[in-house]
């Protein structure tokens, strides 16, 4: 067991590497930082001077194990437009998404689960098939689309949803890292949009997902063999069968979850939402190499320490779920 | 004076798309009080299809097209679902085949006996964990109280199985089906739990209907027997009788393909040509004429009733009578 | 002939007979397919030609409302390019992605899950965890970041040529654990039964079992699959092209299309966004369908999660 | 569960009392915020706007172009080297402390200092401080343009800067790139003091009580700044009423917020010049005036306009916007695509050739459609345009590479006067002098010649005659392909009164806005 995590966590470590490598190779591709800094009229003479200072001009390796070395000691460099260190405007624009997908979460949990499990026990009915049919269209139709139709409808049409932004944020701890907008309705009001269109993309996904884990579990020997005990009908499916579609269900809602940071982009750019994903491609736009190669490393190391920790609990699950779980 | 069980002219049929197909055509048979019967056949045969019929849980295209099953004197196959789900795992419980894939994964033992005690019965949990436990006793389980904290996965598949059968005996049921009980274990447990619920049986006095398709199992086990091909019973007496003197050339042919004694496992029919016909295309007449070394031709034109075939054994064969069973029996 | 005798009766085609919704979106698909192909010849006009484009012809709205010229039936978007026409170049520079970037993932993935099924042990473990980081790393982030350092690197001009390979490369890049994972778990089922064992008595070379045996086996779950990825690659060239990310401006594909719409969409130009977006929806729903459809009749184990 | 919600409920209900207090608010979307509080950061118009809500110039620009007294009340010419200025008093700064002559000469010296700014002050030898009211502004020749640089002359809190911080730096640090004093904290004389400033989300500020100009009729109490960039959702918010005054409003959008009952439209003439340069060192065509004429003739910038800009600006044919002193009226614009063709033919090009086109996406008002369409423009008489957008921060190192061969660049005259275009547009580029440091290819001694001359020129006549000739050579070279002027759009709720608040410069003076 031992050897096992040490193994994942070289291996994680490997892979983080790589990442870094990977995005610091990009850097200079990506832009010159001083353009963005400096007002048009600078002379050349004094931005080349100012890369300089900055350490741009270095050779690659030598860029490369600076960084390394301040990484260790965290330190991810210093952000060129926000003027702070790179880690720190990363944390300040993540509750940002984390609010976003938690909302969106929410409501795919929320509907999906009761969608699923209702389309799977009655496959035939009308509304199973609207279910269905829906979620098939869901799929189909992209996320971006999804939010422009939301803000000119609910936003510009109707005047009942703010079209873009955070709205009214509290500050949680007091110490400006965490600017909340679900203690106050108009952040509230202002999450529901971007929530909902995200929640689009995933929740066909997951009703489809319950619902074929429910039918395979509805046809397992112990789904039967519970009926034969002469359980009632209520119990089976909502105690027996449901808890066994959970488990399959919630490891996937773990992976997609991740995925779902992906596709905040798209929502936080059409709906102007201040997180990470706005942030990495304003990153991207205004050439910020450090805080771009900064958040790739936060990504990274979020995702293979989220994986390494999975795969590590698994190794403990696996015989309970696999052996005697699903075929 | 009304059996335990009885069942008249049962008719299954499955509802496809392409059509309804017939899975039991006509089966009848009885059971009393503590009686055991052996309901023997190929797989596919409908036995299977005979026990889930008894607790009325067919699965899903499948629907009692014909006849009826009285349990008690009562007719139970026009139950309503929750009516009937009172006697499923009260009165007539079921045994599985698998073990391993019977019990629910993520509930302990005792969750899922617990549950079903008080499925039955206005019970506390204590009061039902005290009957659990009794019942683990019963089946022979070393340690019965950690089994209760157990997850199916960390018990053997033996384990499991008298889990299983002590599960069924929660609330003293007048009938046991047991479905393939052994087939999915190894040979030396199979035995220890052949004999625990022939144990049980006695001692309970309760009526045990075996589906098996191991001839040789039965053979010890029951006193009655049924031998299923394609959807129908072809032979229904007493044990000793039909092993000792098969009258359908299929269970002679079963029998035979024993060799020496009855209690060997693993060989099955290699001595009858051809395979069982699967239910979309069982031949006119008799289903197993194809395979028939006594075939004529009315056997493919009449399907052949079960008969009295005297000793209390009743025969589906138009060709075969009692007498000339000696022959045969000796020419293996 | 005995191959088409078979497939008519087939179950196959008995139940796609059967499906009104399969039936339909097949027509639609194969419409959808027919125009794209023949765009250069029906399309009145070629969007991608600068030559052909008048900006004084720009937002001219659907020849059935007010100021709408018939010679641009869906009118035209903001640069004065026919929509109809922009819209089946768009459709036809969507399914070339998607169709190759799809056969590059299925490539990759069927190499992969070939050689770690039937290899196993450690390049098997290697492999696979290969597989595990790429899929748990959200691709459209990888995605948007390579797009974002391509349109850089490769100089002006370049980048319109290279644009359609590229985003061939980043899609098809993103998804191939997919495939990888399904064909090692057929393989893995495959490998101990009896004809393969025959296979490797006979003396039959591990590539050639791998190819002509166990293959064969897993192509049910590979069209399954493709179908829906497809779809997907569609979707993500459409997101990248959203974020200015995918085809040039001056290349339009259904994504950007959407994108320079929604500039316009409050000023009225409502058709710049509603038409492609409606074209794109349909596209990907028909083949969702499809998907939906075949993974139903052929029912393989698809590996979940 | 259903006590959590109770909890969170009660919460609601707190928040959203305390949140509804409070008068006069105005929530502005604006394309980009503030890049920092320091207002001698970066030259940019971002920054001047920030500095003209949160500290005062000696002198501003009025609507019609003329100056107003700011922190100067009044001025007089001493000499032709000097100027005085008095100032204002009883002015205070934000942190309650005095504004005097040091704070003028403090924040000059400082901003001499500053890389954005000091090339700006080259004509200027510094600040004498006459009393604590009196200063005189010192140049090193006669210089024409002194009031026009004093509208950059904010004051800054001397007292307030000076020490170091809690890192030990020095308050008074003037850096981009890293944490520093001045770049979050703020005591400037102006009518709003910060109350909260995160960059890129959202800046807040609130009505200095001590403000000096008592006879503002502005009314806003609480200023929230939203950066919203994509230019829909900018618009969006102000449709959907979560913002009250929006910029950049793009011309496509400007007939829906007119005739929206709830909002209005209000644009200024910017001023900016919109042009394409060919690179004749890329291109040798290029180097052919017939060729440049062509390219010129082929592209139908009344079209652009109309089309693109939707008839908002006015189609330019030379640098000079209208009003200043070398627009030359004379100058009609050019668009014969028969012409053009011919031009071509006759420079020997009549089968056309191939260049590479660049131009920002993000930097101008529809910069990437512009250049979409002139490549079209382009493609009808045989040249085949490869064209590539991208965002400023990547476009401007191509630019300094000159690395296609059409590129685009807009202007707007710091000075806001006609020299100022071709010192830096069209002069041969010279390292030394960083004369044509944004000219990516054009090049005639006379143009130079003139353009220098113009500088130290004070008869304002004759002056204007020699930048209108420049302007009638640039015309007959052809030294690049121009467009319009650029304007400021803001859109605006009815009863936000922005009309009278905003000028050429595009520097809203939010202070005095009034609220109905």
């Amino acid at each position: 067991m031992f050897a096992f995590i040490i193994r994942r966590v070289i291996q994680a470590i490997l892979v983080m590497l790589v990442i870094s490598l990977v995005g610091f190779s990009i850097k200079s591709n990506i832009g010159d930082p001083v353009r963005d800094l400096v007002g048009e009229r600078v002379t050349p003479e004094e931005r080349a001077q100012m890369a300089e200072k900055l350490g741009l001009n270095d050779p690659f390796f030598v860029q490369y194990t600076r960084f390394l070395k301040n990484a260790l000691h965290g330190d991810l460099g210093t952000s060129f437009i926000y003027r702070k260190p790179a880690l720190e405007v990363i944390f300040r624009h993540a509750p940002a998404t984390i609010e976003l997908v938690l909302g969106a979460a929410l409501i795919i949990a929320l509907f999906s689960f009761p969608l699923g499990v209702y389309s799977a026990l009655y496959p035939r009915s009308l509304l199973s098939r609207f279910t269905m049919g829906f979620s098939t269209l869901g799929v189909s139709i992209p996320v971006f689309l999804t939010a422009i139709m939301f803000i000119y409808l609910f936003a510009v049409t109707l005047h009942i949803l703010p079209s873009y932004g955070r709205g009214e944020t509290i500050d949680l701890f007091g110490n400006g890292y965490w600017q909340t907008g679900l203690l106050t309705i108009d952040g509230l009001k202002h999450l529901l949009l971007p929530c909902v269109s995200l929640a689009s993309i995933m929740m066909p996904l997951f009703i489809r997902l319950i619902r074929s884990e429910m039918m395979e579990v509805l046809e397992t020997e112990y789904i039967k063999y519970a009926w034969a005990k002469g359980l009632s009908t209520r119990r089976i499916w909502l105690v027996h069968a449901f808890k066994n579609t959970l488990l399959p269900v919630v490891t996937v809602f773990g992976v997609q979850i991740g995925i779902m940071f992906a596709f905040t982009i798209l929502t936080e750019t059409v709906f102007q939402w201040q997180g990470m994903g706005f942030m990495f491609l304003d990153a991207i736009q205004r050439a910020d190499i450090s805080l771009l190669i900064a958040y790739l490393v936060v990504v990274a190391s979020v995702f293979v320490v989220v994986n390494t920790v999975v795969d590590i609990m698994y190794s403990f699950i696996n015989p309970t779920v696999r052996i005697a779980g699903t075929k | 004076m009304s059996h335990l069980l009885q069942i008249n002219d049962l008719e299954v049929k499955f509802a496809l798309r392409t059509g309804d197909i017939t899975a039991i055509d006509g089966i009848r048979f009885t059971l009393d009080r503590g009686e055991k019967l052996g309901l023997v056949g190929e797989s596919g045969a409908g036995k299977s299809v005979t026990g889930f019929s008894i607790i009325n849980l067919l699965s899903k295209p499948g629907y009692i097209s014909k006849g009826k099953i009285f349990f008690q004197g009562n007719e139970i196959s026009s139950y309503p679902n929750e009516k009937m789900r009172k006697i499923r795992g009260n009165a007539i419980s079921m045994i599985f085949q698998d073990p391993m894939m019977t019990l629910n994964p993520v509930f302990t033992v005792g969750f899922q006996m617990i549950e079903t005690i008080q499925a039955h019965r206005e019970i506390s949990k204590a009061n039902a964990r005290k009957i659990a436990l009794e019942k683990l006793k019963k089946v022979h389980i070393p340690s019965p109280e950690k089994r209760l904290e157990q997850y199916p996965h960390e018990l053997s598949g033996g384990m499991r199985q008298r889990i299983i059968i002590a599960i069924s005996l929660l609330t003293d049921p007048a009938i046991i089906i047991a479905d393939e009980p052994t087939t999915a274990l190894d040979v030396t447990i199979q035995a220890e739990i052949m004999d625990l619920l022939q144990e049980l049986c006695a001692s309970d006095n309760m009526a045990l209907i075996l589906i098996t398709h191991d001839l040789g199992v039965v053979s010890q086990v029951t006193e009655k027997i049924a031998v299923m091909y394609a959807g129908k019973i072809i032979e229904y007496g007493s044990t000793d009788q039909v092993v000792k003197h098969p009258v359908h050339p299929y269970t002679e042919g079963l029998i035979k393909s024993i060799p020496g004694t009855l209690i060997k496992h693993g060989e099955d029919l290699v001595q009858i040509p051809g395979m069982m016909p699967t239910l979309t295309n069982i031949p006119p007449g008799c289903a197993f004429n194809p395979r028939c070394y006594l075939k004529e031709s009315i056997c493919t034109q009449k399907t052949p009733e079960l008969r009295d075939m005297g000793q209390g054994v009743q025969a589906a064969c138009h060709v075969k009578q009692r007498g000339n069973r000696q022959n045969n029996n000796e020419a293996g | 002939m005995t191959k088409l005798q078979k497939f008519k009766e087939s179950y196959f085609l008995y139940s796609f007979k059967r499906d009104k919704v399969a039936m339909a979106s097949f027509i639609i698909l194969v419409i959808l397919l027919i125009l794209a192909v023949t765009a250069p010849w029906i399309a009145p006009m070629d969007p991608y030609g600068a030559n052909n484009i008048d900006i004084m012809n720009s937002e001219i709205p659907p020849m059935w409302s007010d100021g709408g010229e018939s010679q641009f039936p869906l009118g035209t978007d903001n640069m004065g390019r026919d929509m109809f026409s922009t819209m089946l170049y768009g459709l036809r520079t969507s399914i070339i992605i998607g169709v190759c970037a799809v056969a590059l993932q299925a490539g990759i993935g069927i190499f992969v899950g070939l050689t770690a099924g039937f290899i196993g042990g450690k390049t098997d473990a290697f492999l696979m965890r290969l597989a595990d980081i790429q899929f748990s790393f959200p691709y459209l982030m990888l995605a948007i970041f390579i797009g974002a350092i391509f349109q850089v690197v490769f100089g002006v001009g370049s980048y319109e040529r290279l644009a359609v390979p590229l985003l061939i490369i980043i899609i098809g890049l993103a998804e191939w654990p997919v495939y990888a994972r399904t064909i090692r778990a057929s393989v893995i089922g495959e490998v101990n039964k009896e004809y393969v064992e025959a296979a490797r008595i006979i003396g039959l070379s591990r590539p050639t079992i791998m190819v002509r045996h166990v293959l064969p086996n897993s192509l049910t779950s590979v069209m399954v699959i493709s179908t829906i990825q497809i779809a997907n690659a569609v979707m993500s060239e459409a997101a990248l092209s959203f974020l200015g990310l995918g085809m040039p401006v001056t290349k339009p594909s259904l994504g950007s299309l959407i994108q320079s719409g929604f500039e316009f969409i409050f000023s009225g130009s409502w058709w710049i966004t509603v038409f492609p977006g409606v074209w794109l929806i349909l596209f990907v729903l028909v083949i969702n369908l499809l998907g939906d459809w075949l993974r139903d009749v052929l029912n393989p184990k698809l590996y979940k999660g | 569960m259903k006590k959590l919600v109770l909890l969170l409920l009660c919460l609601f209900m707190a928040f959203s009392f305390t949140a509804t207090a409070g008068a006069k608010t105005l929530k502005v979307g604006l394309a980009a915020d503030p890049v920092s509080l320091d207002p001698q950061v970066q030259l940019s118009g971002g920054m001047l706007q920030l500095s003209h809500w949160v500290f005062d110039p000696l002198v501003r620009w009025t609507q019609d172009g003329d100056f107003e007294p700011r922190l100067a009340e009044k001025w007089e010419r001493i000499n032709e080297y000097r100027v005085r200025f008095y100032l204002r008093k009883g002015v205070k700064f934000h942190s309650g402390n005095t504004f005097t002559a040091k704070d003028v000469k403090w924040s000059f010296d400082r901003m001499k200092k500053s890389v954005d700014f000091k090339g700006l002050l080259e004509p200027f030898v510094g600040i004498g401080i006459i009393d604590d009211y009196t200063v005189d502004v010192v140049t090193t020749k006669p210089y024409a343009l002194l009031l026009n640089m004093a509208t950059y002359f904010f004051a800054m809190d001397s007292e307030f800067y000076t020490g170091t911080d809690e890192n030990g730096q020095p308050k008074d640090a003037c850096k981009k790139t890293t944490h520093t004093f001045a770049n979050d904290n703020e005591s400037g004389t102006g009518v709003f003091k910060i109350k909260s400033y995160e960059q890129g989300v959202k800046t807040v500020m609130k009505r200095f009580a001590d403000y000096w100009d008592k006879d503002s009729k502005g009314n806003v109490d609480k200023f929230i700044l939203n950066p919203i960039k994509a230019n829909a959702t900018r618009v969006a918010a102000l449709l959907s009423g979560d913002v009250d005054v929006i910029d950049q409003v793009p011309p496509q959008d400007y007939k829906r917020l007119r005739s929206d009952s709830k909002t209005d439209l209000v644009t200024i003439n910017g001023g900016r010049i919109i042009t394409f340069q060919m690179n004749g060192n890329r291109v040798k065509a290029f180097k052919d005036a017939r060729v440049r004429n062509a390219v010129v003739y082929a592209i139908n910038n009344a079209g652009i306009v109309k089309k693109i800009m939707k008839g908002t600006v006015e189609v330019a044919t030379q640098q000079s916007p209208p009003g200043y002193a070398g627009y030359k009226a004379s100058l009609k614009p050019r668009y014969d695509l028969e012409k053009a063709k011919a031009l071509m033919k006759e420079a020997g090009y009549a089968d056309g050739f191939e260049i590479t086109m660049m131009a920002p996406n993000n930097r101008y008002v529809n910069d990437a459609k512009i250049a979409e369409a002139s490549a079209q423009m382009l493609a009808k008489i045989g040249i085949k345009v490869n064209l590539k957008t991208m965002p400023k921060a990547q476009y401007w190192d191509e630019f300094d590479a000159k690395a296609a061969d059409m590129m685009m660049i807009g202007w707007h005259s710091d000075t806001e006067d006609s020299g100022n275009f071709s010192e830096f547009l069209v002069m041969c580029y010279d390292k030394a002098t960083g004369f044509g440091q944004y000219n990516s290819g054009y090049c005639n001694p006379k143009v130079d010649e003139l353009t220098i001359a113009a500088q130290s020129e004070i008869d304002l006549d004759k002056r204007a005659d020699m930048l209108k000739e420049i302007e009638q050579i640039l015309y007959d070279d052809a030294a690049f392909v121009p467009y319009h002027w650029q304007n400021h759009a803001y859109g605006a709720k009815k009863n936000f009164k922005i009309k009278p608040i905003i000028n050429s410069m595009n520097f809203p003076y939010f202070g005095d806005l009034v609220i109905k």
